[in-house]
């Protein structure tokens, strides 16, 4: 009996190899792409870029043993109709199978985040190669620019800002939660932005030349209503948002010091959380911010001792107005320019009066606009560090 | 080799777990958000509620009858020739369902795993274990599920850990509740009382060979009680990641898996989630498979039921791949015809039987 | 009526020997000795017909001169010392001191011999040319004694024997250091040393029938199961075969499932560990002229346990066999997984280790599947070549061939440096668990690798359910061969991926169906002495 | 392909038949293949390419109108 059984694998395996091995991609025949780029023009056509790693460049090892340091990566770029048709051309130009799988970016240009990205974004979530977690950006000018610029420290511009945004300095959003604020009632979406700067401070020469002297770097954050760009959120309204969207952060609050208010104080925010509770006055939205933030105190410009509890209390009250401030800024922004809800104040709304939504849920940022909005911070330092007061005498 | 395969029912506990379990955890989340929305993991429960009352039922007919399948007590209920119409209709409801998963199975292999591979290629290959599992008994299917199930539960239990670790996760989504009244939550909870729960039909092929039947209401009521808590805390965690966009995927529980990203470590494991859900797949296609080949040995008196395996595999094979042209016909028959068509066998046949038998013991 | 034949006319035998060795040795049952011992002589010198190494001596009794003896043996088996100190002084010399002046008769010589002549503890009598042969060629002396058609068989054996070593085949940092040797009889001594108990049963068949080989079955009465000690002998008494020669012969003639590619009777040449399967209500088949002993029935954790496993410190044993069960996982899988991954699906990997291994497959030329597969070949040839290399050069040739080899193929851009990685590291595990079980592994291996190969992760699951549909169904001796794990025994759970510390292991092992349910008393968990005094 | 599945039920006729003419099992033997009869008429058009009308489509006209209830 047994014999049979081995002698039907056998046939079966036989049967395998005859017919081929059909998904197979051997990794020296795919072209990896690290960040893909996509801008408009004319004509409602798109232009495809993709970062194609080169993996020579990679191998661990090699770059010590001399001679010229290779380019980490190439960009192409190819037109068509949609995503998927430029990509068809893209196979034209790259001899290699394209494979989307380790993708970190999406930048979108400035142009097609204007126009519209809900066409763009449907490919990389229905196909099963790129990951739902690459980071969504729009960049300043056009995201083909944008890739084409090296990075010194990481190999590729995606590597780089893949990790910028990893750090949390910025507003930094992945695909799927780019498509959940798409397809949600009462949020609009909102990414990061990112941008090509100009600067000279590649030490060496080869260097300067390798990243033609620009680099990139995080710039604020594209507001979205629908799905078309509508505006930007520069880095201190960009910090806002975050605090209104409860995102952690990794930042640095500096405040007037309590005692001399001409020297500052920094405080580094630990953890941040945000809680909205809506409510109807009158039938306008109203709703009730609630910020609560820690930090611990790492620098301290002036000579008088901190460690009290005054103190303390009055750098918190000054945190929290900082913070106050900051928010205020974004949502003026947001609410009062643009009139976009990116913060979610919709969904808020939602969850408390299902029934009234129902009515007002088809013009939204309209009825947002006449909002109003309470923001309450509760600001809190945790930590001194290791000292307790600056050294030194105090006069 | 014994004839009669005694299961403890520890082993059967746990083979009607992973039946429940199987094609359900993937597909559950975006049947249930298609209709009902973010109250899917309620549609699931009260489902679950309703799935107790269907596998009392069963066991009801498992005690008045033990040592018996369906097919038998069918014969001696009705009569011979209408019972055997009614057997060879629970045959067919095993063969369809078998068909079905494995198509589904297929499925989600070409659209997640391997696109350019041919369906037939997945399904021939599964229905291959399947049967080389069917064939070595019974018994040998329930310690082969044994053996699955602590790494298909610690798999299932990591993912529904690490899906509070998205940054997007946010319970706060579930909200409101019954939006669109609970009604619609009650019409739902139809899909998945039908579809994985009542599927415990076909264990009426296998109480019979449970060495302490009486169990047998107690075994499916855990297993749908612990089948429906996974099922329903994983819908409700595709909700509060995902939002309303949940109802736009195939398989959302699959697309969640791709979010998590853990200490970059525990990221990209979507692939190897893929592989613990052949796993459980290939036990629920077994399950029918034996189903549906005991049945026609019992159907047609035969001594063996090895013979016969192979031959309803390719049957049920040939079957998987004719069914569906395409996957909007499987979504639209899922959600729309399979409802209806599976109580026929999950709860007229049984209901039917057993009225049929007491009005007969009372005359 | 074959044999009456041949005892008339003793010429045909030399003929009837040509047919087969097999069917002379049947035609010597149901001869008899002759009366008178030329004929006997004659008749077993025509039996040993040109066989040097069998010694005819014949001499003359003491008491009586007209009686005349003849003693055959069979030089290097029989022990010379007592042949000719016990035996024949005693005869030729020592009789008429003993009992001076008395005359035996040719009748009386026999009863004679045997109660005053021989100074031997074991002797035996029989009067079939068969037996004597058979005690010859075994190593026992035969006295033939004229006027009688009795030959009396002396047990003098003794034979140049192996000293007891080292284990080879399964070294031990603690732990007993003998191990078997190539006789039966010392290897039932060593056993019997380690369990002094009348219940220590040694049961001796013959099988073989050109080698006539002597295996013994031991187990322990009350502690193994009947059935199962029945179905054993059942098994072994079922052999027909011309020789045994290793236990092997017999492994392959009593396994359960012949066509799978896992050993299903455990095999070892520790004396303690088959001490220790016995007691868990195993049965041993020893056989003679090797050292490896067969245990029955074995299930698939055994393999992957080793006997210092129970004599070391039960927290590191714990932790050594945790990572002796991922080692054995990554012997079996770990190329195909690689081949899947690196063929299939890239998004497994994280980016900068993908864009690393990418880096290094870029210069090789063949797809990866056939890289692993080839270098798993090399790795086979040089495992392989490491063993039969003559013991000084071996270890040196497969270094420098591994090193060299590997490190050339790299450089000339054959493989990858993560294929070698990958199999070097799934060759070295392969050798953390039992030689025999680790074979099965590496044969799948080849099998998974041809299956991911095709068919990517999808394919690797699929093999690995058909070795686990395969296993469950398996049997040793009736025992489901994946208990305790499936179908589960929890209490057996403490002694298969950890080890339980021997004060918790109250029962015996509950899978292997035996009698003795409790080998130790409750309560053994050492205490510090109560108020500290 | 067509050869392909040919050599499949060759296979598991070769495979299957011996076993059970030894044993004298008439009504099993029948059952093969009746079975392998259906299969074959199930899989040989789909690999020609011909079409077969899906199970699901009766099924499908027949319950579609209780459908109605769940929506």
């Amino acid at each position: 009996m047994k014999k049979k059984v081995w002698l039907a694998i056998c046939i079966f395996i036989i049967a395998n190899f005859m017919s081929g091995c059909w998904s197979r991609r051997e990794l020296n025949e795919v072209a990896i792409v690290l960040g893909a780029g996509i801008d408009a023009i004319d004509n409602d056509r798109i232009r495809l870029t993709v970062q194609v790693a080169i993996p020579m460049a990679f191998a661990s090892g090699q770059e010590s043993m001399g001679g010229k340091k290779q380019a980490a990566s190439m960009e192409v770029s190819s037109d068509g109709a949609t995503i998927e048709e430029a990509e068809r051309y893209l196979a034209m130009k790259i001899p290699r199978e394209i494979y989307w799988g380790h993708c970190v970016a999406l930048i979108i240009g400035e142009n097609m985040a204007k126009k519209g990205v809900r066409t763009i974004t449907d490919f990389f979530e229905r196909d099963r190669e790129p990951r739902e977690t690459m980071w969504v950006m729009v960049a300043k000018g056009t995201a083909e620019d944008f890739l084409k610029t090296g990075s010194i420290l990481e190999k590729t511009s995606s590597q780089a800002v893949g990790l910028l945004t990893r750090m949390k300095t910025g507003y930094a959003v992945k695909l799927f939660e780019f498509v959940e604020m798409l397809a949600e009632e009462g949020i609009q979406p909102a990414a990061a932005g990112v941008r090509v700067v100009e600067v000279n401070e590649a030490s060496d020469e080869s260097q300067q030349a390798e990243t033609g002297g620009r680099r990139v770097e995080m710039a604020g954050t594209a507001l979205f209503k629908e799905d078309r760009m509508v505006g930007w959120l520069d880095a201190d309204e960009t910090r806002g948002l975050m605090w209104l969207k409860g995102q952690n952060l990794k930042g640095i609050i500096t405040v007037p010091a309590p005692d001399e208010p001409d020297k500052m104080v920094s405080i580094r925010v630990k953890r941040n959380a945000r809680e909205i509770k809506a409510e109807s006055v009158d039938s306008i939205p109203t709703f009730k911010v609630k910020i609560r933030v820690e930090g611990d105190m790492i620098e301290q410009q002036s000579m008088g001792d901190l460690s009290e509890p005054e103190k303390i209390k009055k750098i918190n009250d000054s945190m929290a107005a900082e913070i106050r401030k900051r928010a205020q800024s974004a949502l003026r922004k947001a609410q009062d320019d643009y009139g976009v809800d990116v913060f979610g104040f919709g969904q808020a709304y939602h969850r408390r009066f299902k029934n009234e939504w129902k009515d007002i849920k088809h013009n939204w940022d309209d009825k947002f606009k006449q909002a109003k909005v309470e923001i309450q911070v509760e600001a809190n330092v945790r930590e001194m560090g290791l000292l307790t007061k600056r050294p030194g005498t105090n006069k | 080799m014994k004839e009669e395969e005694k299961l403890s029912s520890v082993q059967v506990f746990f083979l009607a777990l992973n039946f429940f379990l199987a094609s359900a955890f993937i597909l559950m989340p975006s049947a249930v958000a298609a209709t009902a929305g973010r109250d899917g993991w309620a549609a699931i429960l009260i489902a679950a509620g309703a799935g107790i009352l269907l596998s009392k039922l069963y066991a009801a007919l498992c005690i008045r009858f033990s040592g018996r399948t369906i097919i038998l007590f069918a014969q001696d209920i009705a009569g011979e020739i209408p019972g055997k119409i009614m057997g060879l209709l629970f045959a067919w409801f095993a063969l369809h369902l078998g068909a079905l998963v494995l198509r589904n199975f297929g499925d989600f292999m070409v659209i997640s795993l391997m696109p350019c591979t041919p369906l037939i290629v997945f399904n021939s290959v599964i229905m291959l274990i399947a049967a080389m599992a069917v064939y070595r008994g019974l018994e040998v299917l329930c310690r082969f599920n044994l053996m699955l199930m602590p790494v298909i539960l610690v798999s299932m239990a990591v993912i529904i850990i690490f899906c509070f670790t998205i940054p997007n996760f946010d319970a706060a989504k579930l909200l409101p509740l019954f939006e669109n009244g609970f009604s619609r939550v009650l019409k739902t909870s139809l899909i998945p009382m039908t579809f994985p729960f009542g599927e415990g039909v076909l264990f009426l092929m296998i109480f019979p060979n449970m060495s302490n039947s009486g169990d047998a209401k107690k075994i499916m009521a855990g297993a749908i009680i612990a089948s429906a808590m996974i099922i329903a805390s994983i819908t409700a965690e595709t909700v509060a990641v995902f939002g309303s966009n949940a109802k736009n995927f195939v398989y959302s529980t699959h697309s969640m898996i791709r979010c998590i990203e853990l200490a970059e470590i525990f990221e990209r494991t979507d692939t190897l989630t893929i592989v613990i859900w052949i796993l459980s797949g290939l036990i629920k296609i077994s399950v029918c498979l034996y189903a549906f080949v005991k049945g026609c040995t019992q159907l047609f008196a035969l001594k063996d039921y090895r013979p016969i395996v192979i031959p309803s595999g390719i049957i049920m094979t040939a079957l998987s791949i004719l069914v569906y042209e395409n996957v909007i016909e499987q979504t639209e028959f899922a959600s729309k015809i399979w409802p209806f068509y599976s109580l026929v066998f999950e709860l007229l046949l049984p209901l039917m039987l057993i009225t049929l038998d007491s009005v007969k013991k009372v005359f | 009526m074959r044999g009456s034949d041949i005892k008339k006319n003793h010429d045909k035998l030399p003929q009837n020997r040509l047919k087969t060795g097999v069917a002379y040795m049947e035609s010597l049952e149901g001869k008899l000795l002759d009366e008178n011992i030329e004929k006997n002589i004659k008749c077993l010198k025509t039996i040993f017909e040109k066989c040097s190494d069998i010694i005819f001596r014949e001499f003359v009794f003491a008491q009586n001169e007209q009686i005349k003896l003849a003693l055959i043996y069979t030089d290097g088996l029989a022990d010379k010392g007592q042949v000719s100190d016990q035996i024949m002084r005693a005869l030729a010399l020592e009789v008429p001191m003993a009992v001076p002046g008395r005359v035996i008769t040719k009748a009386q010589a026999l009863e004679f011999i045997k109660e005053r002549g021989l100074c031997i503890h074991q002797i035996k009598e029989t009067n079939k040319v068969g037996e004597v042969v058979n005690a010859i060629l075994s190593g026992d002396t035969v006295l033939l004694v004229d006027g009688h058609d009795t030959a009396i068989i002396n047990g003098a054996r003794g034979w140049e024997a192996r000293a007891i070593t080292d284990p080879e085949a399964e070294p031990t940092v603690r732990g007993p250091r003998e191990s078997f040797v190539e006789s039966l009889r010392v290897n039932t001594s060593l056993l019997r040393r380690k369990i002094k108990n009348p219940n220590l049963k040694i049961e001796s068949f013959q099988v073989g029938r050109l080698s006539t080989t002597d295996v013994a079955i031991a187990y322990l009465e009350g502690v193994a199961n009947p059935a199962i000690i029945k179905e054993v002998k059942t098994r072994i008494e079922r052999i027909k075969i011309d020789a045994i020669l290793e236990t092997g012969y017999i492994e392959e003639l009593i396994e359960d499932e012949p066509w799978s590619p896992f050993p299903t009777v455990n095999h070892t040449e520790k004396p303690d560990r088959v001490a220790a399967m016995l007691l868990e209500g195993r049965i041993a088949i020893f056989v003679d002229g090797t050292p490896f002993v067969l245990t029955v029935p074995s299930l698939m954790v055994e393999f992957l346990h080793a006997s210092e496993d129970y004599y070391e410190r039960f927290i590191f044993t714990s932790a050594v066999r945790i990572v002796r069960y991922l080692a054995a996982f990554a012997s079996l899988v770990l190329p195909s997984l690689y081949i899947a991954i690196v063929s299939y699906h890239h998004e497994l990997l994280p980016t900068a280790l993908l864009l690393s291994v990418a880096a290094q497959r870029e210069k090789v030329p063949y797809p990866a599947f056939f890289e692993v597969f080839l270098m798993e070949l090399v790795f086979e040839v040089l495992r392989e070549a490491g063993i039969r290399l003559p013991r000084p050069i071996g270890q040196a040739i497969s270094i420098v061939g591994a090193l060299v080899l590997g490190d050339s193929a790299v450089r000339a851009g054959f493989v990858a440096e993560a294929t070698i990685i990958v199999v070097a590291f799934t060759g070295i595990s392969s050798f953390t668990f039992h030689y025999s079980a680790s074979i099965s592994f590496r044969l799948l291996r080849f099998f998974l690798m041809i299956l991911s190969g095709t068919l990517g992760i999808f394919g690797l699951t699929i093999g690995i359910s058909a070795i686990c549909i395969h296993l469950c169904g398996l049997r040793s001796f009736g025992v489901p061969y994946l208990s305790p794990v499936v179908p589960t025994a929890y209490s057996d759970l403490k002694d298969v991926v950890i080890r339980a510390p021997w004060w918790a292991m109250v029962a015996n092992p509950r899978s292997i169906p035996g009698h003795n349910k409790k080998r130790e008393s409750f309560g053994m968990k050492p205490m510090p002495p109560e108020n500290g005094e | 392909m067509i050869v392909l599945l040919l050599m499949i039920f060759a296979t598991v006729i070769l495979i299957e038949v011996p076993g059970m003419l030894k044993k004298n099992m008439r009504r099993e033997l029948i059952a093969f293949f009746v079975l392998i009869a259906l299969g074959m008429a199930l899989s040989i058009p789909q690999a020609l390419g011909v079409k077969i009308p899906s199970p699901t489509k009766p099924i499908e006209a027949l319950f579609r109108p209780l459908s109605k209830l769940l929506k």
